[in-house]
C-alpha cells in the first residue's frame, strides 16, 4: 500500500513538472521597449481622465469599473450561497467568550480598526487601498467580535439583517452610479463625462465616481465577508457540544 | 437598447431581493416573478436590437470594456432567456419563494450568463465565468439535505476551480504577450506572439473551457452535478450553463485561435469525438434516469464540440442549432423525469413501471423529447445532426461523423429503456400524486419549441438567421472591424 | 421519380398492405395498432418515390419504426433487435448520404461516388439482410405477428433491395457473391428449422439471394427479372406467412413437431398454402416460375451462380415440402384438445385477396412474357421441383422437426457478452476518486498542449 | 540584496506550498497556507503593488485562515483525509 501511495505521488510529481515545463517554455520576456497599449494610457492618462491620484484605483473603478462590479458580485454570490447552505435554524448562538482582559483590550482596539478601515475606503483614490481592502478590514472586526465575545454578542450588535441590508445597498449603489452614468453620459459607469466632479487632484473630493464606488464596494465586501464568517461560525456552535472549541 | 441592461437587469434583481426580504417579506415572490419577466424581456430586446457595440465608461475599446452584440450573441441571448425563464418558473413551483437566497443566486447566474455572452473583453469574460461558476456550484449543492448534492457540488467546485485556473493562466499569458485584453484587438495582435506562448494560451483556454462545458476529460463533475441537483437546477445546468461555455469556445475558437490554425480544430474534433462516444456508452449503462440524462448531456456536448471543430460556417450553424435543440429537449426531459421520479419516489428506471397510465401527457412529452435528442428523423435533433454531418463531411472528418451517426443508434437504444419502463406494467401504484400545473405548461411549451425548431430549416427567416450566425462568426475580420470602428 | 420499378413497387405496397391490415384488424390491441399498416404504407410510398437519398433514408427509417411498434406488440426483445439493426443500417446510409452531399446538393437516389459504394451497400445490407447482416431476420420474422411478418418479408426487406437496384448501375461481383451466399445459406437453413415461421424466414433469405444476385448484374434485364421476382415473392410469402399465422392462431403453436392434421381441419387453408408454395417453389407457368426463369436468363453469363441458385431453389422446395408435410399433413402428432379454434372471416378474406393477387400476377406475367419464354425451361424446372420432393421423401431423418440447428441468432449472446467487457472498463474509469479524475485531466491537458505544439 | 532576498522568499514560498499540500496534519497545512499568504504579500510589496499586498495580507492570512480554522474544528481531528484511511 505504501509503495502504491508513493508511486502515486511520483506520478503526480511527474505530471506537475511536465505541466510546469510546458507553461514555462511559453513565458515570453520581451526586451523592455517602454510601456505600450492600454497600460501606457492608464499611466499617462489617469490624472487627465479621472482626477484620481491612485492609478490602480482609477483602473479598478473607472476604466475597468465593470470588472469590479463583477468581482464584487463574486463575493456577493459566495456569501449568499454560504448563507443558503448553512441556513439551519437548529444552531444556537454562543454567548461564550474569552476572558475579561481580552474583551476590554478588544473594546479599546475596535474604534481604531474601524477608523483605519474607513480611511482605507475613503482615501482609496488617493493612496493604496480601496473598497475591497477596507471592507475586508472592516469584516475582521466582526470576526474578532465572534471570537472574543461569542457570536450572540456579535449578532446583537450588528444583526444579520442589517448586514444583509448594507451589503445589498452597497451593490445597488454601485449599479445606480453606473446607471446614472448611462443616463447622463451615454455609457454604463461613465465617470467625469457624465458630469461627476473631477475635483482637484490629491484632494479628498476628487476622481468623480471613484470614491463613491469605493464606498459601495466597501459596504458590499465588509458586510459580505462578515456574513460569511458568521454563517460558518454558527455551525461551530452546535448544541451537541458542551463548550465551544478553542479556536 | 443598450446591451449592458441585459446584464444589469438580473443584477438589480439579485441586489434588491434581499432588501425585499428584510423590509417587505411578502413581496419577495412578486419581485422574483417581476424581475424574471424584466430580465427575460431586456435580454430579448437587446437581442432584437440588432448589432451593437458599447464600451463601459465611454472609453475606447482598447482601454475600457466593450460589449458586443452580433448574430452569435443574439442567438445565445435568446437561448439563455428561454432557458432561464423556463427554469425559474419550474423552480418557483418546486421550491416556493421561501429560499429567497436561491433566487438571488439564480439571478446572479443569469446576469453572469448574459455577461459571458455579451462581453468583448477577455478578462471580463473570466470574471463573469467566476460568478457563473460560483453560483452554479452553490445551486447544485442546494438544498443541503442530501449529501450526494453536497458531494456533487464539492466535486464541481474542485473541477471548476481547476478550469478557472487554466482560463486565468491563458488570459495572463495572452496579456503578457500582447498587453491587450480586448478580444478584437487580441485577434489582431495575438498571432504575432511567439509560437510557444501562443500554444500555451490556446491550450490553457481550451482546456479551461473543456472543464466548464463538460468535455472529456473535464466531464467528471457533470454527471454527479446534473443528477444530484434539484430538477429545475438540473434542467438549467443542462439546458443553459453547458451551452454558455460552448458559446465561449465558439467565440474564442474563431476569434483568437484563428481559423487558419488547424491544430486547435483538430484537438476539438478529437476530444469532441471521445466525449461523444464516452457519453453515449456511459449513458447506455445507467440505471438512474437522471444520471442517464446527464451522460446524454455529455454526449451532446461532444456533438457540439465536433460541430465547432468542423471550423466552417456550416459547423457553427450546426453547433448553434444543436444547442437550441438540446436546450429544448433536455430541459423538457429533466423536468418530466423530475416529476415522474417524484411520483415514484425513486430515480431507478426499473421502478418506473405504469407511469404512462398515471401521467400520460408527461410520458408522451418524454417520448417526444427523447426522440428529438436521439435524432429520430422528422424531429429537430435529426435536423441539426444532418447539418452537422454535412459540415463534417465537408471538412473530411469521417470518424467524428461516423461517431455521431453511431451515437444516434446508441441513444435510441438507451432512451427506449425508460420509455418501455413507463409503458410497462406496474407492481404498485405510484405513491405521490402532486399536481404540477406550471411544470406541465413549461413542458408543453418546450415540446412546442421542439416542433418549431424541427421546422426551422423550412422557415425562411429562421433558416437565414441560423446561416447568418455561422457566416458572421467564422468571419473574424468583420467582428474586429465592428468593434474597432 | 416514376419508372417501372417505382410504379410497380408503389402498387405492390398497396397490394401487400390491404390484406395485412385486414388480417390484423381483429387482433389489434387498440385502434392505434390498426393504424400502423396504413402508416407503413404511407412511409413506404414516400421512400419509394423519394427524390434523393436523404428523403429515402428518412422514410425508410420511419417505416422500420412503424414495423418496430408492430413487433413490439408481440415480443419486446425481438422488436429491439429489429430496431437497432435497422437503425444501424439507417445510420450507415445517413452517413453515406452526408458524405455524398459534400458538394452541396443532396444526392439523387441512384449511383453514388465509388468510394461511398461499400457504405451504401452495408447500410442497405442491414435492410435487405445481406449475409452477415441478416442476424435480425430469422428471429424477427418468426416472432412478429403474422401480418407484420408478411409486411416485413413481403415488402420491408424489398425496400432495401430497391435501394440496391437504384445503387447498382454496373456489374458488381462482390454483391453477386453476397447474393449467392445468401441464397445458399437460406436454402441450407430453411429445411432444417422446426419453427414454421422461421422456416419461411430463411426461405425469404434464400429468395432475397436470387434477387440480389440478379440486381448485381447491373443490367436492365437483371433489374427487370429482380422486380418480377420481388413481386412474385412478396405475394407468395405474404400469403405463406398469413397461413402460418393462421396455423398458430388455430393450434397455438408454430412448432412443426407439434402441428397436426391441418389439411383435414382446414382444407381451404391447405389449398391457399399450396397455391403460394407452388408459386414460390417455381412451378412453371406461375409468376414465381416465370420470375426465376427471368433471373436465370439474366444470369446467363454466370454459370456458377446459376448452378448454385438452382440448388438453392431445390432447398426452398424441400423447405416448403417440409412445412406441408409436418404442418398440414402429418397425422395427429399433436397432443391436446380436439377442435382447433375457428379462424375469423377477415383472415380468410385477406388470404383470399393474396391468392387472387398471386393468380392475377401469374396471368399478367404469362401474358407479358409470352408462351415461348414461359415454356423454355419447363422440363428442367419441373425436374428440379420433382427431384427436390423426392429427395425430401427419401431423406426423412434430415428433416425431422425435432432437430435443432445452429443459427446465426446463437451468436448474438456471445457478441453481447464481448461488448460488455469494454463497457465495464469504461465504467471503472468513473471511480468517484477525485484525485484520479484530476490526474486524468492533467494528463489530457498535456496531450492537448502536445497536440498544439508549434 | 534585493535579488538574494527575493530568491530566498521564492524558495520559502515553494517550501510552504509543499508543506501545505503534504502535511499529514490539517492544522499544519492551514498554518503553512497562512504563512504562504504572508510571503506572497511581502513579495507583492517588493514588486511595488501595495494595493494587492494589502488585500493579500488581510484576506489570505486573516479571513481565509480563520474560515479554514472554523472548518477544521468541525471535521474529524485525526489529521488525515479519508482517502488515506485504507493505507493503515
Amino acid at each position: 500500500m505504501r509503495v502504491h501511495r508513493n508511486l502515486q505521488r511520483l506520478g503526480a510529481l511527474g505530471l506537475s513538472l511536465a505541466l510546469g515545463w510546458w507553461l514555462w517554455q511559453g513565458v515570453t520576456i520581451s526586451p523592455f521597449q517602454g510601456i505600450t497599449g492600454p497600460a501606457a494610457r492608464y499611466i499617462h492618462g489617469t490624472a487627465r481622465d479621472t482626477g484620481a491620484a491612485n492609478v490602480v484605483a482609477a483602473i479598478l473603478f473607472d476604466y475597468r469599473g465593470f470588472d469590479t462590479l463583477g468581482e464584487a458580485s463574486v463575493i456577493y454570490t459566495t456569501v449568499c450561497g454560504v448563507a443558503l447552505l448553512f441556513a439551519k435554524r437548529r444552531y444556537r448562538r454562543s454567548s461564550h467568550g474569552l476572558s475579561f482582559i481580552v474583551k476590554r483590550g478588544m473594546a479599546l482596539l475596535v474604534p481604531f480598526i474601524l477608523l483605519y478601515a474607513s480611511s482605507i475606503i475613503v482615501m482609496g483614490h488617493l493612496s493604496p487601498g480601496g473598497g475591497f481592502q477596507g471592507g475586508a478590514v472592516m469584516a475582521t472586526v466582526t470576526v474578532l467580535f465572534c471570537v472574543i465575545y461569542g457570536s450572540s454578542f456579535e449578532a446583537a450588535r450588528v444583526s444579520p439583517k442589517v448586514k444583509e441590508t448594507i451589503e445589498s445597498s452597497g451593490a445597488l449603489l454601485f449599479t445606480a452610479i453606473g446607471l446614472i452614468g448611462l443616463v447622463t453620459g451615454g455609457a454604463f459607469l461613465t465617470n467625469s463625462a457624465a458630469g461627476f466632479p473631477r475635483g482637484m487632484m490629491g484632494h479628498l473630493v476628487s476622481g468623480g465616481t471613484i470614491p463613491l464606488l469605493n464606498i459601495a464596494v466597501g459596504m458590499k465586501v465588509g458586510a459580505g465577508l462578515s456574513t460569511l464568517f458568521y454563517s460558518m461560525v454558527k455551525i461551530l456552535e452546535d448544541p451537541t457540544e458542551s463548550s465551544p472549541p478553542e479556536v | 437598447m443598450n446591451p449592458v441592461l441585459a446584464i444589469v437587469a438580473p443584477f438589480l434583481a439579485a441586489f434588491t431581493i434581499p432588501l425585499f426580504f428584510v423590509f417587505r417579506k411578502k413581496w419577495v415572490g412578486t419581485a422574483v416573478i417581476l424581475f424574471g419577466v424584466l430580465s427575460a424581456l431586456t435580454a430579448l430586446f437587446v437581442a432584437a436590437g440588432g448589432e451593437a457595440v458599447t464600451v463601459m465608461g465611454g472609453w475606447q475599446p482598447e482601454v475600457g470594456i466593450a460589449l458586443v452584440v452580433d448574430s452569435l450573441t443574439t442567438a445565445f441571448l435568446i437561448l439563455a432567456s428561454l432557458g432561464f425563464s423556463a427554469s425559474l418558473s419550474a423552480a418557483a413551483e418546486t421550491f416556493g419563494y421561501g429560499p429567497w437566497r436561491f433566487y438571488v443566486l439564480f439571478f446572479l447566474s443569469w446576469a453572469a450568463t448574459n455577461g459571458i455572452i455579451l462581453t468583448g473583453d477577455l478578462f471580463n469574460l473570466f470574471v463573469f465565468f467566476e460568478i457563473f461558476s460560483v453560483a452554479a456550484y452553490l445551486v447544485v449543492a442546494y438544498p443541503p439535505r442530501s449529501w450526494q448534492a453536497i458531494e456533487a457540488g464539492f466535486k464541481y467546485l474542485i473541477f471548476g476551480t481547476v478550469g478557472a485556473l487554466f482560463l486565468l493562466i491563458g488570459i495572463a499569458y495572452a496579456f503578457m504577450a500582447t498587453g491587450q485584453l480586448n478580444m478584437a484587438i487580441l485577434a489582431r495582435v495575438l498571432p504575432r506572439a511567439p509560437e510557444a506562448t501562443l500554444s500555451v494560451v490556446i491550450g490553457c483556454l481550451v482546456v479551461g473551457l473543456f472543464i466548464k462545458s463538460g468535455t472529456v476529460p473535464g466531464h467528471f463533475w457533470l454527471p454527479d452535478a446534473h443528477s444530484s441537483a434539484q430538477t429545475p437546477v438540473s434542467a438549467l445546468l443542462s439546458g443553459v450553463f453547458v451551452k454558455v461555455s460552448l458559446y465561449a469556445l465558439i467565440r474564442l475558437a474563431f476569434l483568437l485561435f484563428g481559423s487558419a490554425d488547424d491544430r486547435v480544430f483538430f484537438v476539438l474534433l478529437l476530444f469532441g469525438t471521445v466525449t461523444l462516444c464516452l457519453g453515449h456508452l456511459m449513458a447506455f449503462q445507467q440505471e438512474d434516469i437522471k444520471r442517464l440524462l446527464a451522460y446524454s448531456t455529455v454526449a451532446q456536448v461532444g456533438t457540439i464540440v465536433i460541430a465547432i471543430g468542423c471550423a466552417s460556417s456550416g459547423g457553427v450553424t450546426a453547433a448553434v442549432y444543436h444547442a437550441f435543440n438540446h436546450m429544448a429537449a433536455k430541459m423538457g426531459l429533466f423536468l418530466v423525469s423530475g416529476v415522474l421520479a417524484e411520483d415514484r419516489a425513486s430515480r431507478d428506471i426499473a421502478q418506473m413501471g405504469g407511469l404512462f397510465r398515471h401521467r400520460p401527457l408527461f410520458v408522451l412529452a418524454f417520448c417526444l423529447f427523447a426522440a428529438s435528442i436521439a435524432g429520430i428523423p422528422p424531429l429537430n435533433g435529426f435536423m441539426s445532426k444532418w447539418f452537422l454531418l454535412v459540415a463534417a463531411a465537408e471538412r473530411g472528418a469521417l470518424i467524428p461523423a461516423a461517431a455521431v451517426v453511431a451515437g444516434t443508434v446508441l441513444s435510441a437504444a438507451y432512451y427506449l429503456r425508460p420509455i418501455t419502463a413507463f409503458f410497462g406494467p406496474a407492481e404498485t401504484e405510484p405513491p405521490h400524486h402532486r399536481p404540477h400545473p406550471v411544470t406541465g405548461a413549461i413542458v408543453a411549451l418546450l415540446a412546442l419549441l421542439c416542433l418549431v425548431l424541427a421546422l426551422a430549416p423550412y422557415i425562411g427567416p429562421l433558416k437565414e438567421g441560423l446561416l447568418a450566425v455561422g457566416r458572421d462568426t467564422v468571419n473574424g475580420a468583420r467582428y474586429i472591424e465592428r468593434v474597432l470602428r | 421519380m416514376t419508372d417501372p420499378i417505382s410504379t410497380t413497387l408503389t402498387a405492390l405496397a398497396a397490394v401487400m398492405t390491404v390484406p395485412a391490415a385486414l388480417y390484423g384488424w381483429n387482433a389489434a390491441r387498440s385502434r392505434l395498432y390498426r393504424l400502423l399498416p396504413w402508416l407503413f404504407l404511407l412511409f413506404a410510398w414516400q421512400a419509394i418515390t423519394a427524390p434523393n437519398w436523404l428523403v429515402f433514408v428518412v422514410f425508410l427509417e420511419l417505416s422500420s419504426l412503424t414495423l418496430f411498434f408492430f413487433v413490439l406488440s408481440k415480443d419486446r426483445e425481438t422488436a429491439f433487435l429489429y430496431l437497432y439493426s435497422q437503425l444501424a443500417g439507417g445510420a450507415c446510409l445517413l452517413l453515406g448520404t452526408a458524405l455524398a452531399a459534400r458538394g452541396g446538393a443532396l444526392p439523387a437516389v441512384g449511383a453514388v461516388p465509388p468510394g461511398l459504394f461499400p457504405l451504401f451497400v452495408i447500410g442497405l445490407g442491414f435492410k435487405a439482410a445481406l449475409p452477415g447482416l441478416h442476424f435480425w431476420l430469422p428471429p424477427t420474422h418468426s416472432k412478429a405477428p403474422a401480418e407484420a411478418s408478411a409486411l416485413l418479408s413481403g415488402y420491408a426487406v424489398k425496400m432495401g433491395v430497391f435501394g440496391l437496384m437504384r445503387l447498382v448501375e454496373a456489374p458488381s461481383p462482390a454483391l453477386m457473391a453476397a447474393g449467392v451466399v445468401m441464397a445458399a445459406l437460406g436454402a441450407l437453413q430453411a429445411p432444417l428449422q422446426r419453427d414454421a415461421k422461421r422456416l419461411l424466414a430463411y426461405s425469404t433469405l434464400s429468395q432475397l439471394g436470387f434477387i440480389v444476385a440478379s440486381v448485381a448484374t447491373g443490367t436492365e434485364e437483371g433489374r427487370k427479372a429482380a422486380l418480377l421476382l420481388i413481386v412474385a415473392h412478396a405475394l407468395a410469402k405474404g400469403l405463406l406467412f398469413l397461413t402460418a399465422g393462421s396455423l398458430e392462431e388455430a393450434y397455438d403453436t408454430r412448432d412443426l413437431g407439434r402441428l397436426g392434421p391441418a389439411a383435414r381441419d382446414y382444407p381451404l387453408l391447405f389449398g391457399l398454402f399450396l397455391v403460394a408454395s407452388l408459386s414460390l417453389a417455381g412451378l412453371p407457368f406461375t409468376v414465381g416460375g416465370l420470375a426465376k426463369g427471368a433471373v436465370k436468363a439474366a444470369l446467363a453469363d454466370h454459370a456458377l451462380t446459376q448452378a448454385v441458385l438452382s440448388a438453392a431453389g431445390m432447398g426452398t422446395t424441400m423447405a416448403l415440402a417440409k412445412m406441408a408435410s409436418f404442418g398440414f399433413l402429418s397425422s395427429g402428432q399433436r397432443k391436446g384438445t380436439g377442435r382447433p379454434r375457428p379462424l375469423p372471416p377477415l383472415a380468410w378474406l385477406s388470404m383470399a385477396l393474396f391468392a387472387a393477387a398471386l393468380v392475377m400476377a401469374s396471368f399478367a406475367a404469362l401474358k407479358t412474357a409470352g408462351a415461348e419464354v414461359a415454356t423454355k425451361n419447363v422440363l428442367v424446372d419441373s425436374l428440379l421441383l420433382i427431384g427436390a420432393v423426392i429427395l425430401f421423401v427419401r431423406l426423412p431423418r434430415i428433416f425431422r422437426p425435432d432437430r435443432t440447428t445452429p443459427d446465426v441468432a446463437d451468436l448474438l449472446a456471445p457478441a453481447g457478452r464481448m461488448l460488455t467487457i469494454p463497457l465495464s472498463r469504461l465504467r471503472r474509469l468513473h471511480s468517484g476518486h477525485l484525485t484520479f479524475y484530476l490526474a486524468l485531466f492533467f494528463g489530457a491537458t498535456l496531450v492537448v498542449l502536445y497536440l498544439l505544439r508549434p | 540584496m534585493s535579488t538574494a532576498f527575493f530568491t530566498f522568499l521564492a524558495a520559502f514560498l515553494v517550501v510552504t506550498a509543499l508543506t501545505a499540500s503534504e502535511a499529514q496534519d490539517m492544522l499544519s497545512a492551514v498554518i503553512a497556507l497562512s504563512v504562504f499568504g504572508v510571503l506572497m504579500a511581502i513579495i507583492f510589496v517588493i514588486l511595488q503593488a501595495p494595493d494587492v499586498a494589502l488585500t493579500q495580507a488581510i484576506i489570505n492570512s486573516g479571513l481565509v485562515t480563520s474560515l479554514f480554522l472554523v472548518a477544521y474544528s468541525q471535521t474529524q481531528k485525526r489529521g488525515d483525509d479519508p482517502d488515506r484511511e485504507d493505507d493503515r
